[in-house]
């Protein structure tokens, strides 16, 4: 027994002896390390033929034009067209990583449209004569706006809704006019406007950020001035009041202080000393033209753009894209602002193309008490969705086939499509062919007969981008000219030689809360909010580069607070809290920065966070941090 | 049950008892493994090591232990190269540490690194300018030096010395103790420096960086010299526990005592030549680097207290206890001075793997900190207990000690003696 | 945006960036991930383990309110021009210099990951992969074909877009160019709006960064460590330009209070 | 007896060379025939005479590699000759318009960038020098698969990166690993 276990030990040691003088171990090592190549799970990029293909971004009004690398039809890369008129060659990291977002794992993949259409219809037929049935377009002008304002022309109590505008949409800012910019926290660096048509303009410019915090665009300004949250309005009257003097005279019709207070008291509001108020005053004068660019919809700012005599300056008047006769019996543009509070009693909003998220409380208080109906056109339900009877899922750019109305730094009226550069999937609604639909209106070729009418006016030139040139649109026939737009192209109106004096008006502040000089003792700090581009729109999966693997940007439901407020309310460098604000509570993670001033809690804009601390510009939001 | 594997002549505690004690260091080698597990199947998103913290608790862990485990090769060096012929009583054990600590180190390696199945590349395609490259050579050359110095200790055992062969074969072994002796000498000096080097060689971390001679930084040699006189310590500190825990009289307090002087001398050398490196560091080496020393310190919690603890605390004293005869002959005064200099030696690793890179190195870094996480923990606890169970089972089947029979003898004739004059009065 | 002129046959190509002109909107950053298959962050990644191998810092001055003022820099691999602190520690040459570009190569599949190039590396320009890399269902079809994805547990880290290198090779031959010549720029250079990232071969006279390092503005990190870094900035302002030297604890040392970040 | 331990021993040691030399290196592939039995010889005296005329460069300078299905259906739209495998191909691939899953050969893993039109145009290497003389092949032979790695047979003989490294080094073209890795 004993030797036989012992032979099979010696059997075993020589095959273990044999075995190191054949190939087969070595290979096994060497193949092993192979597998680890070729890990199992990673993604093969498929090869094929590489071509360029030009669209414009849809993401935002700004409808910089896209150069996109593609192998085969997918396309692989997105940037810009060099040479652009309006954009410059210039991409956003949000247009840059757009290609990924029909891949969003968070996106709506379909939607009860058919029961939708049919309880919309219903509910259209039952609505009382006081009720409405009104239309929230999230970006106006476009041509599916005009589809909209049709549409509600022809329905029972139609009301087609339109976010407040700067310059209510028929006049644009000239940064390339403008010698000295004062702007009251608007993003310019950060994307106002069209990026590349800032960055070209920024040379000439002197920039002033008057904004409480050190934001891009302050960081970058020529001179920062710091001001105390909401005291823009005081800042504005402040520097009224010097330029008034200057010339000798009364404020002219620059609005008395409600507070009727002093320019020291003013200065005392802001946080500036009268020296710096006076000598931006002074600068704002002599170096002109001037430019007064606002964050939010002040009046006031616009009042000193008076003052300054920007207006047909730096500000100056925009011609209407043409449209076809046909359409121009539609529903007037009314501003949410000015809608009856409990009136509307269905609401159909197109988030499909999103500027500015309005919070849901501006847009709630305005829907019938009794069961009012919300449909809502989203790519996903994290924004307006969230409250919605019906979200109905519609394509993204690059999917959508959508045309981009002209940005508020476009000088000339501008045509530009989003032509799809990949199909999107089955079961995605098109909101203007649903919203056509109530009223029996042919949506499908709108684009079309709005390129034919901008054709038949025979204005400006088409700037192709393969070729990057431009074409007199008189030398083209209407089949080029659509054919050109499809494949990347923009329509540029000719400037308005014609001078017609041009009626300036912008919306009064919608904004009709009361701020009480003293804070309110349950709500101790200003809540302050930014990162709004990232609000409502998608965002590709890539953007984590800047949100999580970086804190290059804010990420959402995170706040940052002074180290000081911070031990006020109990919060540590990464505690978790809960915001708090008149809108309600959410919770946030705390950051610490002593560049925030004290008493302030900058917090990134999610949907949710605008819905509780209102949108970019306006008034701040009173809020408070308490631990969770 | 196991009687037959025990060496004649010694005792041991029963099988239940042995069992007993080995119990809960198997449960904690399971824990171990099966974190150790989860980092190779899962990732290396286990640990807490990030971008900025690439190293972490376990090249500590390696650095230390191969640190501790030189005792094998200098012992060895000692006994068969200079003829020390008192240390034949520790040799065994000292084999039997070094192999822990090697094979343990090596294990951990094997987790610590992405892609595991790749170890062979650094064989095959070299980059000889690498002191990585060094260490994983004379590593594993080394350890396999080892093994065979540990198999004669093996073939020893009273059951396995039944089979004919083995004996002849042990016998052959035992001629090339020498020439085993002097090709670990050598390895080990080569490679306790480079893994000084590891870190003495990065320019881009002017904290350990370190001007020195030819290729090799000073830190090649502060290596050297303080894992030799660490490891007389560590085998001194394990002889006594061993001693403790099975409480048996293993080795003559002699043969400590001359560890302890060895240690000692060897300590002192280090101290001074620590001394003098940090001191050139200060003053030239760092500065020349743009980087101030001082400022290293001025992050908490790494004050310079940390630099006295190194040198002076854990460095100076022991050394000087071990080279005071009287001290030394008291045995708790040699054994807590013994145990400093090991504790002096890890602090000297860990300032090295971990504050390195704790401190920034650009003007817009923070200072970072890290925390294991318990995989990783675990995993450096399987080492420890693969370490206490390979010792337990060696010291049960084999004679690590050789001189435990005589001393046993010894202890029974003081016995007898005394049993004698208690029956006359 | 091209780059400033045909690199010879043999080229050093660098970078030059302005600071000054640096919004910070990370534009480099995403393009740099889109052109090189960098997956998204795994859920749990954050900034010290995710991968971005061009990330922009933003630096201060490091006064607190209201005379805190900011900058943002972007970091990538320096391309070290002499002894690069990560070539020579790889235990199995996976780090190579390219002789022909000067650009400092990673190669994923020769990795063994053992992390020492980046314990080497000053500039934390070189990063692990952590996790296995994931992209959400169908976003694969939109990987770059001249790059291949990497396997986790290994590092890699900026080439200067060399897929985009090979493409421009690929390119020239079908014209019958010569190779050596081709004219290419990375993802970032080209993405950057501002146009503040510039890109250009130190051996011509007339680019970007050759000029740049004659400009007294113009700095390169950690420059006394003698790495001979082939990024070149420039800023304006003094206390931006302070950020290529060493740490000063007393000067940050009130920040850590708040920023310092601690994990496990 | 005396030699038995050693015989034992030696027997374990043949089993194992045994195994290892005959049956490993036919264990480690699996191996699978290709959709269609095409003929090279055929085509190349009836098609085209140049490997280019079917295994095209696009205009990007990318190589097509195999020719996709509608460049063959430009001839067999219908059997021009009376061979089975045609008439298979015909009515599996052309008439449903399903594009033949071939196996690519030489197909070089995932990290290697090579340009065929760098090395064919501008080196003016022929084709035979890394692919032998497939074009002048009768039958296409199975498709070796390495079980473990995962690579063609042929790229682990005769196109490994040594040879790449080894024809480099010939033409002193060997500067990098970014020269073909990417």
């Amino acid at each position: 027994m004993n030797s036989t276990r012992r032979d099979l030990f010696k059997l075993v040691g020589g095959s273990v002896v044999g075995a190191f003088f054949t190939p087969a171990p070595w290979r096994l090592i060497a193949d092993s390390a192979l597998w680890s190549e070729n890990w199992p799970g990673i993604p093969r990029p498929a090869r094929g033929e590489v071509r360029t293909r030009f669209t414009n971004c849809a993401l935002c009004p700004a409808g910089c034009a896209v150069r996109a690398r593609c192998v085969g039809d997918q396309p692989v890369a997105l940037m810009g067209v060099p040479g652009h008129p309006l954009s410059h060659g210039a991409l956003c990291p949000f247009g840059l990583t757009a290609h990924h977002l029909p891949y969003l794992p968070s996106r709506l993949k379909q939607g009860p449209a058919k029961e939708a259409a049919e309880t919309v219809s219903a509910a259209i037929s039952k609505c009382g004569p006081s009720e409405q049935v009104a239309v929230l377009d999230l970006r106006p002008g476009r041509t599916a706006s005009w589809t909209y304002r049709r549409a509600m022309a022809s329905v029972k109590n139609g009301l087609y809704l339109a976010p407040p505008s700067p310059l209510g949409g028929s006049a644009a800012f000239d940064l390339q006019e403008a010698k000295t910019v004062l702007s009251f926290g608007a993003p310019l660096l950060d994307g106002w406007g069209t990026p590349g048509n800032v960055i070209a303009a920024r040379e000439n410019f002197r920039l002033i950020q008057a904004e409480p915090l050190e934001s891009r665009t302050a960081s970058l300004a020529d001179l920062w001035l710091p001001i105390r949250p909401g005291s823009e309005e005081a800042l504005a009257q402040a520097i009224a009041n010097v330029l008034a003097d200057r010339r000798g005279q009364g404020l002219g019709g620059a609005p008395a202080d409600s507070a009727g207070r002093g320019q020291g008291n003013l200065a005392a509001v802001t946080g500036l000393t009268e020296q710096q108020i006076t000598s931006v005053a002074e600068e704002l004068a002599h170096n002109g033209p001037a430019l007064v660019l606002d964050g939010g919809q002040a009046p006031a700012a616009m009042e000193l753009n008076r003052l300054l005599g920007s207006l047909g300056r730096t500000i100056v008047a925009r011609r209407e894209t043409p449209v076809p006769e046909a359409w121009k019996k539609a529903a007037p543009v009314t501003n949410l602002a000015s809608v009856p509070d409990g009136s509307i009693r269905v609401l159909l909003i197109d988030e499909s193309a999103v500027d500015g998220y309005l919070p849901w409380g501006t847009i709630e208080r305005k829907l019938v008490r009794d069961n009012p109906l919300v449909v809502t056109f989203a790519w996903s339900r994290q924004g307006y969705g969230r409250y919605a009877q019906y979200v109905l899922p519609t394509a993204v750019y690059p999917e959508v086939f959508d045309d981009i109305p002209p940005a508020i730094d476009s000088v000339a009226a501008a045509f530009r499509i989003a032509a799809p550069l990949v199909a999107p999937p089955a079961g995605m609604v098109n909101p203007s062919e649903f919203i056509g639909g109530l009223a029996g209106l042919p949506a499908k070729d709108a684009l079309r007969e709005r390129a034919d009418a901008i054709h038949k006016a025979g204005r400006g030139t088409l700037f192709t981008y393969a070729g990057a040139q431009s074409t007199a649109v008189r030398d083209m026939n209407p089949d080029d000219f659509w054919k050109a737009l499809n494949e990347g192209g923009c329509w540029l109106d000719a400037v308005d030689e014609s001078g017609a004096s041009h009626r300036f008006s912008w919306p009064a502040n919608a904004d009709d809360e009361k701020r009480s000089s003293a804070p309110p003792e349950d709500l101790p700090l200003v809540a302050i909010t930014c990162e709004t581009r990232a609000a409502a729109a998608p965002l590709s999966p890539l953007m984590s580069k800047l949100y999580q693997e970086s804190n290059l940007r804010l990420a959402a439901n995170h706040a940052v607070l002074n180290p000081v407020t911070a031990r006020a309310c109990g919060v540590a460098e990464g505690a978790r809290a809960i915001l708090q604000t008149r809108c309600g509570s959410a919770q946030i993670e705390i950051s610490l920065d002593s560049g925030v001033p004290p008493g302030v809690v900058k917090v990134a804009a999610g949907a949710g966070m605008i819905d509780l601390c209102g949108g970019p510009g306006g008034h701040p939001t009173r809020a408070k941090v308490v631990v969770a | 049950m196991d009687k037959q594997y025990i060496a004649r002549g010694v005792k041991r505690c029963s099988t239940a008892r042995f069992l007993l004690w080995i119990a809960p260091w198997l449960a904690l080698l399971a824990f171990g493994l099966y974190s150790a597990g989860l980092c190779l199947v899962k990732g290396l998103n286990q640990t807490n090591m990030d971008n900025r913290f690439a190293f972490g608790l376990w090249i500590f862990l390696d650095l230390t232990v191969i640190a501790l485990g030189a005792g094998a090769f200098f012992t060895g060096f000692l006994l068969y190269i200079l003829k020390l012929k008192e240390l034949s009583a520790v040799i065994n054990s000292a084999v039997v540490i070094g192999l822990v600590c090697y094979s343990g180190a090596i294990a951990v390696l094997a987790v610590d690194v992405g892609q595991p199945l790749r170890f062979w590349f650094t064989f095959w395609y070299p980059n000889v300018h690498s002191m990585l490259t060094e260490v994983t050579f004379c590593i594993s050359c080394y350890l396999t030096v080892l093994a065979i110095e540990y198999l004669p200790i093996l073939l020893r055992n009273r059951k396995l010395r039944q089979v004919p062969s083995f004996l002849v074969f042990e016998h052959e072994l035992h001629k090339l103790v020498y020439v085993l002796a002097g090709v670990g000498t050598f390895l080990s000096f080569f490679h306790q420096g480079s893994l000084g080097g590891l870190y003495g060689v990065l320019r881009g971390r002017p904290f350990a960086f370190r001007e020195g001679f030819l290729v090799w930084p000073s830190t090649f040699f502060l290596f050297i010299i303080s894992a030799a006189a660490v490891g007389p310590s560590f085998i001194l500190l394990t002889t006594w526990l061993v001693e403790k825990i099975s409480r048996k009289r293993l080795v003559r307090p002699e043969v400590l005592q001359l560890l302890g002087r060895i240690s000692g001398l060897l300590l002192a050398v280090y101290v001074l030549a620590k001394t003098v490196d940090t001191l050139i560091w200060i003053n030239r080496t760092s500065p020349d680097a743009g980087f101030p020393a001082a400022q290293y310190y001025a992050w908490k919690p790494f004050g310079t207290w940390i630099l006295f603890a190194e040198i002076v605390l854990f460095g100076m004293i022991p050394a000087l206890v071990m080279l005071t005869p009287r001290l030394r002959r008291r045995t708790g005064w040699l054994v807590s001075a013994a145990a400093m200099a090991c504790l002096g030696v890890a602090l000297n690793r860990f300032v090295l793997t971990v504050q390195t890179l704790a401190l920034p190195t650009l003007a817009f870094d923070k200072f970072l900190s890290y925390w294991p996480s318990w995989q990783e923990t675990g995993t450096f606890l399987a080492v420890v207990a693969y370490g206490v169970l390979v010792y337990s089972v060696s010291f049960r089947y084999l004679q690590l000690f050789p001189e435990e029979r005589e001393l046993k003898a010894e202890v029974q004739q003081e016995q007898e003696e005394l049993r004698v004059m208690a029956g006359r009065y | 945006m091209t780059s400033e002129k045909k690199p010879g046959k043999t080229a050093r190509y660098g970078m030059m960036i302005d600071v000054d002109r640096c919004t910070g909107c990370g534009a480099c950053m995403v393009a740099c991930a889109v052109e090189n298959n960098i997956p998204p962050a795994h859920d749990g990644a954050d900034d010290r383990n995710g991968i971005t191998w061009i990330r922009v810092f933003q630096v201060d001055n490091g006064q607190d309110y209201p005379n805190r003022r900011s900058a943002f820099v972007p970091v990538l691999c320096q391309q070290c021009g002499k002894d690069a602190p990560c070539v020579a520690v790889c235990p199995q040459q996976a780090v190579q210099v390219d002789p022909a570009t000067g650009i400092v190569g990673q190669m994923p599949e020769r990795c063994l990951g053992c992390r020492y190039c980046m314990a080497a590396c000053p500039y934390h320009a070189r990063y692990f992969n952590w996790w296995d890399p994931a992209w959400p269902a169908g976003m694969e079809k939109t990987l770059n074909p001249d790059v291949a994805p990497r396997m986790r547990g290994v590092v890699e880290k900026c080439n200067f877009c060399h897929g985009r290198w090979h493409a421009a090779k690929q390119l020239a031959a079908a014209d019958g160019h010569a190779i050596e010549a081709v004219d290419y720029v990375p993802a970032c250079v080209e993405a950057c709006p501002t146009g503040a990232i510039r890109f250009g071969d130190l051996n011509q006279p007339e680019s970007a960064p050759a000029q740049a390092a004659k400009n007294g503005n113009c700095f390169r990190l950690l420059e006394k460590i003698g790495t001979e870094p082939k990024i070149y900035y420039r800023s304006k302002k003094d206390w931006v330009r302070q950020i290529a030297s060493a740490p000063k604890p007393g000067q940050i040392a009130p920040k850590l209070a708040g920023k310092e970040t601690s994990r496990g | 007896m005396k030699h038995r331990g050693k015989i034992v021993f030696l027997a374990g040691v043949l089993i194992a060379m045994g195994a290892g030399w005959l049956g490993f290196p036919r264990a480690i592939y699996q191996s699978r025939p290709q959709p269609v039995n095409f003929s090279h010889k055929v085509h190349a005296d009836k098609a085209g005479t140049k490997c280019e005329d079917c295994h095209a460069f696009r205009e990007d300078g990318t190589f097509a590699g195999i020719p996709s299905l509608d460049k063959c259906a430009g001839c067999h739209a219908a059997a021009m000759g009376a061979t089975v495998a045609e008439k298979n191909f015909i009515d599996q691939y052309v008439t449903p318009q399903r594009e033949p899953p071939w196996a690519s050969y030489a197909r070089q893993p995932e990290n290697v960038y090579f340009s065929h039109i760098t090395h064919v145009k501008l080196a003016q290497v022929k084709c035979e020098r890394c692919h032998g003389d497939e074009g002048s092949t009768d039958t296409l032979r199975p498709y070796q698969q390495d079980r473990i790695s995962g690579y063609s047979r042929d790229v682990w003989r005769d196109m490994k990166m040594d040879d790449c490294v080894a024809c480099h080094r010939q033409h002193g073209l060997e500067h990098s690993c970014l020269d073909c890795h990417k």
